[in-house]
């Protein structure tokens, strides 16, 4: 059984078929890669396994359980976790404070107790600063940790984004452009960090991303998508030299940050 | 008979609580700040007429008194904009709310210094004669009350829809940096919607004041403006009117047939059950977050 | 040591609704009162004592209403109040005037309920509401031959007891209380709450609504063409300014007060002073609540006269007990005993026309 | 030859935050310059206080021999400087064609401006297909296609290209260079663009900054700083997966 | 300046980061102990009236500040727990008892509004509350029966333990009382502030979507905040109206909840001192300026006072809108930065605003 299933899953948005009969799975401990075109609909994908979006048509099963019935907010406590394309921090607070939220799914402890802060509740405080601090270790963001979102360059932000998402520690983390407003550097870190994601917390990705140097670094499998539907599915070099997907999506001299991204791997 | 009466004079009142809506629609749909003031500036520009027009103050003639006024009022929208407002650029809306909340209070004490704390009466020719149809009478306060909200909101709707400049107040209430990127003068644009909002208040002070008693705490009447303006869909301006309609219709019919204690409460109850079921109002201008 | 009193000045307190909903009743009653005060002091003021006249202002806000009572009485240490507006903001510091020893001398509200029983240190100078719109009934009843009273007012302590009044007035008279409508102080059309009364053949409306809308009701029932019925205000509604509405929209209302109007009678000696000292201080054509600010301070000088250079609470509680007098300005006879302390008892019934309160009659309370 | 845009010691602060210190940069007509630097160097921060946006503490920014600095953006995009910024800012409730007019906002000549939108129509087919869309459910990648469309809608004589490819996929990343070089050489638009790929930004550029902790650290001809090893390694990735290969640590750069 | 090592994580959780910090509100308290021993009684009452805003307007900043929603309705909820706290009182119950009760029952009635209202953002909520505390005013005459209607209430007599608290006899236990209600809501306050349910609260007001994407019940979380928020409010609402010595319907009036509103925002948005300095600003500028006034002889222009306020908090909102604890913040910054501090370095940078219609 895959970790994640899509099945036949359809959304339209008035006119704009914005997914269209998409089936795809994602196995456990793997890293999974969407591609596509601008407004392919990979980032709808998310929002629908988010739950933001329900689909008109088809089914999402996680871990063999029906994603639609669960609302928006208890798909974190299955274990989905996610990044946004266009980062939505919680601008006011810390960048400790965005990763504490983060650890919300871990919420053991009632009202009263928080309110009169004994016993669990400050047990409670300890256990999440230490596994946020974890995650801060992780992603190096040490030198950040008492600034406000706010005043973070788009990069660091970036980061943040990540380190929130796995301060809830997932099974399966979403990441929607993860490398995309990055330097050559920081791409290069996020790819170590993916795959540590991977290895080290066995934590299974589905991404999607325009980097195509960086898919072919870190991704088992790609689904390019185009229109809402696939248009090829294998490993990223299968994909790659797939005609329609050059055609649609990545052009005669596809880009990536780092120039010779496409000799690698291919 | 009894029907259309009730319905007419409903709508002639809504009609200025829709002109008020107006004024709060038009500022937050230019600068997404609610302007809890507009309702005095409505007194105000009720006041300046009767400064213009009754006798006891400069007594002039009525008809040269209203574009008088209306330039008034536009020129103190702007000056306040230019003076106080300004100041408040970017920062958040809610210190906005809080401002206009207590440039209420200053206004309110201006007026009273300057007119009295007594009702007065304005002297207007639309104040004096009716129209009877059979057993219905309208008065013609109330026609032109009507005529002239009809026509202003339209007015603004194209205005909004239509033109360049009220394309710029929306993109400048949506997004003030990208809005200067694309050489929108946001501050003098805001400026403009203040002194449009002041000349909004000003007409319907002017109709208000025709269709009776004018006192300061005239003011007061935002607030059923706002529940207009909120089952409206806070920043549409047929809502707006749609809105006030729909208020000031439903007061004639509460206090007639339902019992005493609870008629006045109509018009809240109204909006808190279309809230309820049209959490945006009825023309909603919220959006969800495409993330 | 009397609290508030020095050898050369006596300080009076007063906690008003300068910018409320009510500005329109207190700032020329504090103008009034103003007026007489300056008047004294510059003749010396009342042995050889300065009058401090000291008004805080309460928005007709209860919390507001506490600080401004708590500044006068805790801080200012004021020897009496004068003319506190309001009922609740009154009722809910009678305790505290009380306590400290304070008179509370012509409060500037006609509820019944300004005078306990025993009345203490309180004192009215005027017929309350109850008593105005019971008489007022009464009189259109017998005079118009009208028998089925309404009501219309704002549910507040003010509305209630002319709500009251009217139904138990109609009871006690045998006439019927047909129907009643309630408002808010916001309240712009009354079409609505006409027509029901209307229908309900209404032919005695009692109003018990702010100023501005009173003059609304009426002139909607002309409009509407509704003319066999009469409205009748208590001394709340009883303004120049409703009566002086152009075209006559008010014509006809119908008044029942405790003083008599000031306009009605500008030729009298008494009233032609007051409005000509009135418009020289402060540029304004006098109202009735000037009037009634300057009466009540007058009346307060006459009670500190009385209670000689030796002013304690006692003292004074003596002199104002000793008056016993005609108004002049008011047109009411003014008189004070130790178990009567509502000073004028006397409901007027007045009508507008021709822009003026016109005085029908003078129903002399027991 | 005296610059078009002339930048001389310019400093900018967040609050007590200095995010450029003392830049001075030049940029001459018809030139494209790029300006390269990690997150947090300040590209952004430079470029909204060229525009505007942001207020300098000191520092003069001159263009067309005019001092610009300190004045109301407006005014600054009249004279014919554009910024496209980062994190595409559409405006979300308005359609894709009320976006694209408001880049007209400050032109009159209705033939051309039509002419524009369907200029830039064919440059983005997708925008006109989704002309009634409002911009705030556009996909990211279509935000930017409309950002930069509504850029070019203004007819700068400057523009300001702040991070352009971003969330694009690699064809219209292509097609976007593309587009700008024409723009550059057929209508000889000025460019300072700042780029994240900077291959592609090397690559159209003439002459390249780089900027690190609000400094410029290096500034030269876009061929010399391509050839440059420190630039190869830390921005274009060169040399066998830039200075790092399959290291995990990182090389100190040079520069500083 | 000062630096603070960390050694454990505890010092983040605890209510003080440091010795010196735990030291300045340990003075501040012991301060505002004795302060009846050192002011008479009319400053002692002022005192009291403002430490009783302050624990409305923890109420209100709750969720304003914390959660984002802006509520002009809480002079409804203050009356509910002025009423509850009283009718139970009626029944004989101490006034302790009553008195959290009545903060319960006020909470639990604010969640059960907050259901249909949580679908509502941003002007709509306030315009909606608004409403509400319009509403109040009418239901309280029609529910006659429990509150007495438009005649009210006089306060009953409060024993604490055999100590009768009443304002006119021994002020400093009424200001004792309004203390520690002070005290111990703040504390209530602030422990929420350091757990998960005060950090949902942030991550509601700043995007709920991500919230919800990190497992935040949004609904739930505003509900909760709604129903706390009340609570807090009904507090000081029943303080407020025994303190008056006598309510009615009026006395909870709608302004009463934009002079709330505007309490926390002049006293710093989202801050727990932000309450206290507004309470300062709104509860007793207002006396300050009549007590000012009294040299020019105070009425001499009917209104000024009021006109006067309201153009003070325009300076206010024009020279710092963050509030006052903002402005404090940028001052400790000065302080601590100096003689480093540049003059302009808290000139504000400008800003601009987006769209809140998306959500
Ligand atoms: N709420 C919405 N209303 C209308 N159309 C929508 C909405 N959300 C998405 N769309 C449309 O659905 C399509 C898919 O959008 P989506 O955001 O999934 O694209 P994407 O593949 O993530 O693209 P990109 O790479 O540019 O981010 C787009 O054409 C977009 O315009
Ligand atoms: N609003 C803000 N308040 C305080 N500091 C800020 C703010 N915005 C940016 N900064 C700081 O200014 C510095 C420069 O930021 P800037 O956004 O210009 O960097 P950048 O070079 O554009 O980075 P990126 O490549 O990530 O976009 C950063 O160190 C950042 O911390
Ligand atoms: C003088 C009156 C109009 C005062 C008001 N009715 C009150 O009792 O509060
Ligand atoms: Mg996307
Ligand atoms: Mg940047």
């Amino acid at each position: 059984m895959s970790l994640l299933e899509l099945e036949n899953v359809t959304l339209k948005f008035g006119g704009v078929t914005a997914v269209n009969n998409l089936s795809m799975s994602v196995e456990e401990g793997e890293v999974f890669a969407l591609v596509g075109p601008n407004g392919a609909g990979k980032s709808t994908v998310f929002n629908m396994i988010s739950r933001f979006y329900r689909p008109f048509r088809g089914s999402i099963r996680f871990d063999g359980k029906d994603l639609l019935k669960q609302k928006p907010n208890q798909v974190s406590s299955q274990g989905i976790a996610r990044t946004f394309q266009n980062i939505e921090l919680f601008e006011r607070a810390t960048v400790l404070q965005n990763l504490l939220v983060g650890r919300h799914r871990h919420r053991k402890t009632m009202l009263l107790e928080e309110m009169l802060f004994i016993g669990r509740a400050r047990a409670q405080e300890r256990e999440n600063r230490l596994a946020v601090e974890e995650v801060i270790d992780f992603l190096d963001l040490q030198a950040y940790r008492d600034q406000h979102i706010a005043g973070l360059p788009y990069g660091v932000r970036k980061v943040v984004e990540l380190a929130r998402a796995l301060a809830t520690k997932p099974r399966l983390l979403l990441l929607d452009e993860p490398a995309s407003g990055l330097s050559v550097e920081e791409t290069q870190d996020m790819r170590w960090w993916i795959e540590d994601i991977r290895r080290q917390m066995g934590i299974t990705v589905l991404m999607v991303e325009h980097d195509m140097g960086l898919v072919g670094k870190v991704c088992d499998r790609v689904l390019a998508l185009a229109d809402g539907a696939e248009l090829a599915q294998g490993t990223p070099a299968q994909v790659q030299a797939h005609p329609a997907v050059i055609e649609a999506y990545l052009g005669t001299s596809a880009i990536s940050k780092t120039a010779n991204a496409q000799g690698e791997r291919v | 008979m009894e029907f259309l009466q009730l319905l007419l004079s409903g709508l002639a009142n809504g009609c200025v609580y829709g002109l008020v809506a107006l004024g709060f629609v038009l500022i937050y749909k230019a600068t997404e700040a609610v302007n809890f003031a507009q309702g005095d500036f409505m007194m105000l520009g009720a006041f300046v007429m009767v400064g213009l027009v009754n006798p006891q103050f400069l007594g002039l003639n009525f008809w040269l008194a209203v574009p008088l006024a209306l330039l008034v009022m536009g020129v103190f929208g702007y000056l306040l904009d230019l003076a106080v407002l300004r100041f408040m650029f970017g920062q958040s809306q809610i210190a906005v709310v809080i401002l206009t909340i207590s440039l209420g209070f200053v206004i309110r004490f201006v007026a009273g210094l300057i007119w009295g704390h007594e009702p007065l009466n304005l002297h207007s020719p639309l104040a004096f004669g009716d129209l009877r149809l059979g057993d219905v009478v309208i008065s013609f306060a109330d026609i032109s009350v009507i005529v002239v909200t009809v026509l202003m909101t339209l007015f603004l709707w194209q205005f909004f829809q239509r033109t360049k400049l009220g394309l710029a107040m929306q993109a400048a209430s949506q997004n003030q940096m990208a809005a200067y990127y694309m050489g929108i003068p946001v501050k003098r644009v805001q400026g403009a919607v203040w002194a449009l909002a002041g000349v909004v208040a000003c007409v319907a002070g002017i109709l208000y004041a025709s269709k009776g008693t004018l006192d300061i705490s005239a003011g007061f009447i935002g607030i059923k403006a706002f529940a207009a303006a909120v089952i409206g869909g806070f920043g549409s301006l047929p809502g707006a009117l749609m809105g006030g309609l729909i208020v000031g219709v439903i007061e004639p019919f509460a206090s007639r047939y339902l019992p005493a204690g609870y008629s006045q409460i109509a018009p809240y109850a109204l909006l808190i059950i279309v809230l309820v079921f049209r959490p945006n109002g009825l023309f909603s201008q919220v959006r969800i977050k495409k993330v | 040591q009397t609290r508030g009193v020095t050898d050369d000045e006596i300080r009076i307190g007063g906690v008003h609704d300068l910018s409320g909903v009510f500005a329109a009743v207190s700032t020329p009653a504090v103008s009034g009162a103003n007026l007489y005060f300056d008047m004294v002091n510059e003749n010396g003021g009342v042995h050889g004592r300065m009058i401090n006249y000291m008004t805080e202002d309460h928005g007709y806000q209860l919390p507001r209403a506490t600080q401004a009572y708590n500044k006068l009485i805790e801080r200012d240490q004021v020897f009496a109040m004068l003319l506190n507006l309001g009922t609740p903001h009154n009722l809910a510091h009678y305790p505290l005037m009380e306590r400290r020893g304070v008179p509370n001398v012509a409060p500037l509200t006609a509820a019944r309920a300004i005078l306990p029983d025993p009345p203490l240190m309180n004192f009215s100078s005027f017929s309350s509401y109850y008593d105005q719109i019971a008489q007022g009934i009464e009189y259109l009843h017998n005079e118009n031959g009208r028998d089925t009273v309404c009501a219309m007012y704002l549910p507040t302590d003010f509305g209630e007891e002319i709500a009251i009044s009217s139904r138990e007035t109609a009871e006690a008279l045998g006439l019927t209380f047909a129907d009643e409508t309630t408002h808010r102080p916001d309240d712009q059309d009354f079409v609505g709450s006409v027509s029901r009364l209307r229908a309900a053949e209404c032919d005695i409306v009692t109003i018990a609504l702010g100023v501005r809308a009173s003059i609304t009701v009426v002139g909607t029932a002309k409009q509407l063409g509704w003319d066999d019925v009469d409205f009748l205000v208590s001394s709340a509604g009883f303004l120049e300014p409703v009566a002086m509405v152009p075209g006559g929209v008010t014509d006809g209302l119908y008044g029942a007060s405790g003083w008599q109007d000031l306009r009605a009678r500008a030729t009298e000696e008494a009233p032609a002073a007051f409005i000509a000292a009135y418009e020289e201080r402060y540029g304004q054509p006098a109202s009735g609540f000037a009037m009634l600010g300057y009466t009540a301070a007058q009346q307060m000088v006459m009670a500190l006269e009385a209670a000689g250079p030796d002013l304690t609470v006692e003292s004074f509680m003596d002199g104002m007990h000793s008056l016993d007098y005609d108004d002049a300005l008011l047109g009411t006879h003014v008189n004070f005993t130790p178990e009567d302390h509502q000073g004028a008892n006397d409901v007027f019934i007045s009508q507008v026309g021709d822009g003026h309160w016109n005085t029908l009659a003078t129903i002399s309370g027991e | 030859m005296s610059a078009l845009l002339e930048v001389r010691n310019l400093e900018t602060f967040y609050g007590p935050i200095m995010a450029i210190r003392g830049v001075s940069l030049e940029v001459h007509k018809g030139q494209v310059v790029t300006v390269l630097g990690a997150n947090g160097a300040g590209k952004t921060t430079l470029l909204k206080t060229i525009s505007g946006i942001m207020d300098p503490e000191k520092g003069q920014i001159v263009f067309e021999g005019e001092e610009i600095q300190g004045r109301e953006p407006h005014q600054i995009v009249r004279r014919g400087v554009v910024q496209v910024p980062e994190g595409r800012e559409v405006f979300p409730l308005l359609t894709v064609e009320e976006n694209l007019s408001l880049g007209a906002y400050t032109r009159s000549d209705r033939a051309e401006i039509a002419r524009d939108r369907d200029l830039v129509y064919s440059y983005f087919p997708i925008l006109k297909d989704r002309r009634q869309q409002e911009a705030g459910t556009l996909s990211g990648g279509q935000q930017q296609m409309l950002a930069i469309g509504r850029g070019l809608m203004l007819r700068p004589k400057i523009m300001l290209l702040d991070e352009p490819s971003l969330g694009l996929s690699p064809l219209l990343t292509q097609e976007i260079f593309e587009i700008l070089k024409r723009l550059n050489v057929d209508e000889g638009v000025t460019m300072m663009l700042v780029e994240q790929n900077a291959a592609v930004a090397l690559d159209l550029a003439d002459t390249g900054y780089v900027m690190e902790l609000g400094r410029i650290v290096m500034a030269d001809t876009a061929e010399k700083l391509s050839a440059s090893e420190d630039i190869q390694s830390f921005y274009l990735g060169h040399a066998n997966e830039g200075a790092r290969g399959e290291r995990r640590w990182k090389k100190r750069k040079t520069w500083r | 300046m000062r630096f603070h090592f960390k050694t454990h994580y505890d010092q983040d959780i605890r209510l003080f980061p440091d010795w010196w910090n735990f030291s300045l509100y340990a003075a501040l308290l012991v301060v505002l102990i004795v302060l009846p021993m050192v002011i008479d009684s009319f400053y002692l009452g002022e005192v009291t009236n403002v430490l009783i805003w302050a624990v409305a307007g923890l109420g209100l900043m709750l969720l304003t500040g914390q959660t984002g929603q802006v509520s002009l309705g809480h002079s409804a909820f203050m009356a509910l727990g002025c009423y509850t706290c009283v009718n139970l009182m009626e029944t004989g119950m101490p006034f302790l008892l009553a008195f959290v009760l009545a903060g319960i029952i006020t909470g639990v009635i604010g969640a059960v509004i907050a259901i249909p209202a949580l679908k509502l953002h941003g002007v709509y909520l306030t315009i909606a509350t608004l409403a509400l505390a319009i509403l109040a005013d009418d239901i309280i005459v029609i529910l006659d029966h429990w509150t007495g209607g438009v005649n009210g209430y006089f306060a009953p007599e409060i024993w604490i333990f055999g100590i009768e608290v009443n304002r006119w006899i021994n002020p400093a236990a009424w200001y004792y009382l309004a203390l520690g209600t002070a005290l111990v809501v703040t504390l209530l306050y602030r422990n929420l502030l350091r757990s998960p349910l005060g950090r949902a609260f942030a991550a509601v007001r700043d995007s709920e979507i991500s919230a919800q994407a990190m497992g935040v019940d949004v609904a739930r979380t505003k509900t909760i905040a709604f129903g706390l928020s009340c609570a807090f409010a009904g507090l000081g609402g029943a303080l407020m109206g025994l303190f008056a010595g006598a309510f009615n319907n009026e006395t909870f009036n709608f302004l009463i909840a934009i002079q709330l509103l505007m309490m926390i925002i002049i006293g710093g948005l989202g801050f727990i001192h932000g309450a206290f300095l507004g309470a300062i600003v709104i509860a007793f500028l207002p006396q300050l300026l009549s007590i000012s006034t009294d040299f020019l002889g105070s009425s001499s222009i009917p209104g000024l006072e009021t006109g006067v306020f309201g153009m003070i908090l325009i300076a206010f909102i024009l020279f710092e809108p963050m509030g006052l604890y903002g402005r404090w913040l940028k001052i400790r910054t000065w302080l601590e930065l100096f003689p480093f501090a540049r003059r302009d370095m808290f000139r504000r940078q400008k800003t601009y605003l987006k769209t809140e219609r998306l959500r």
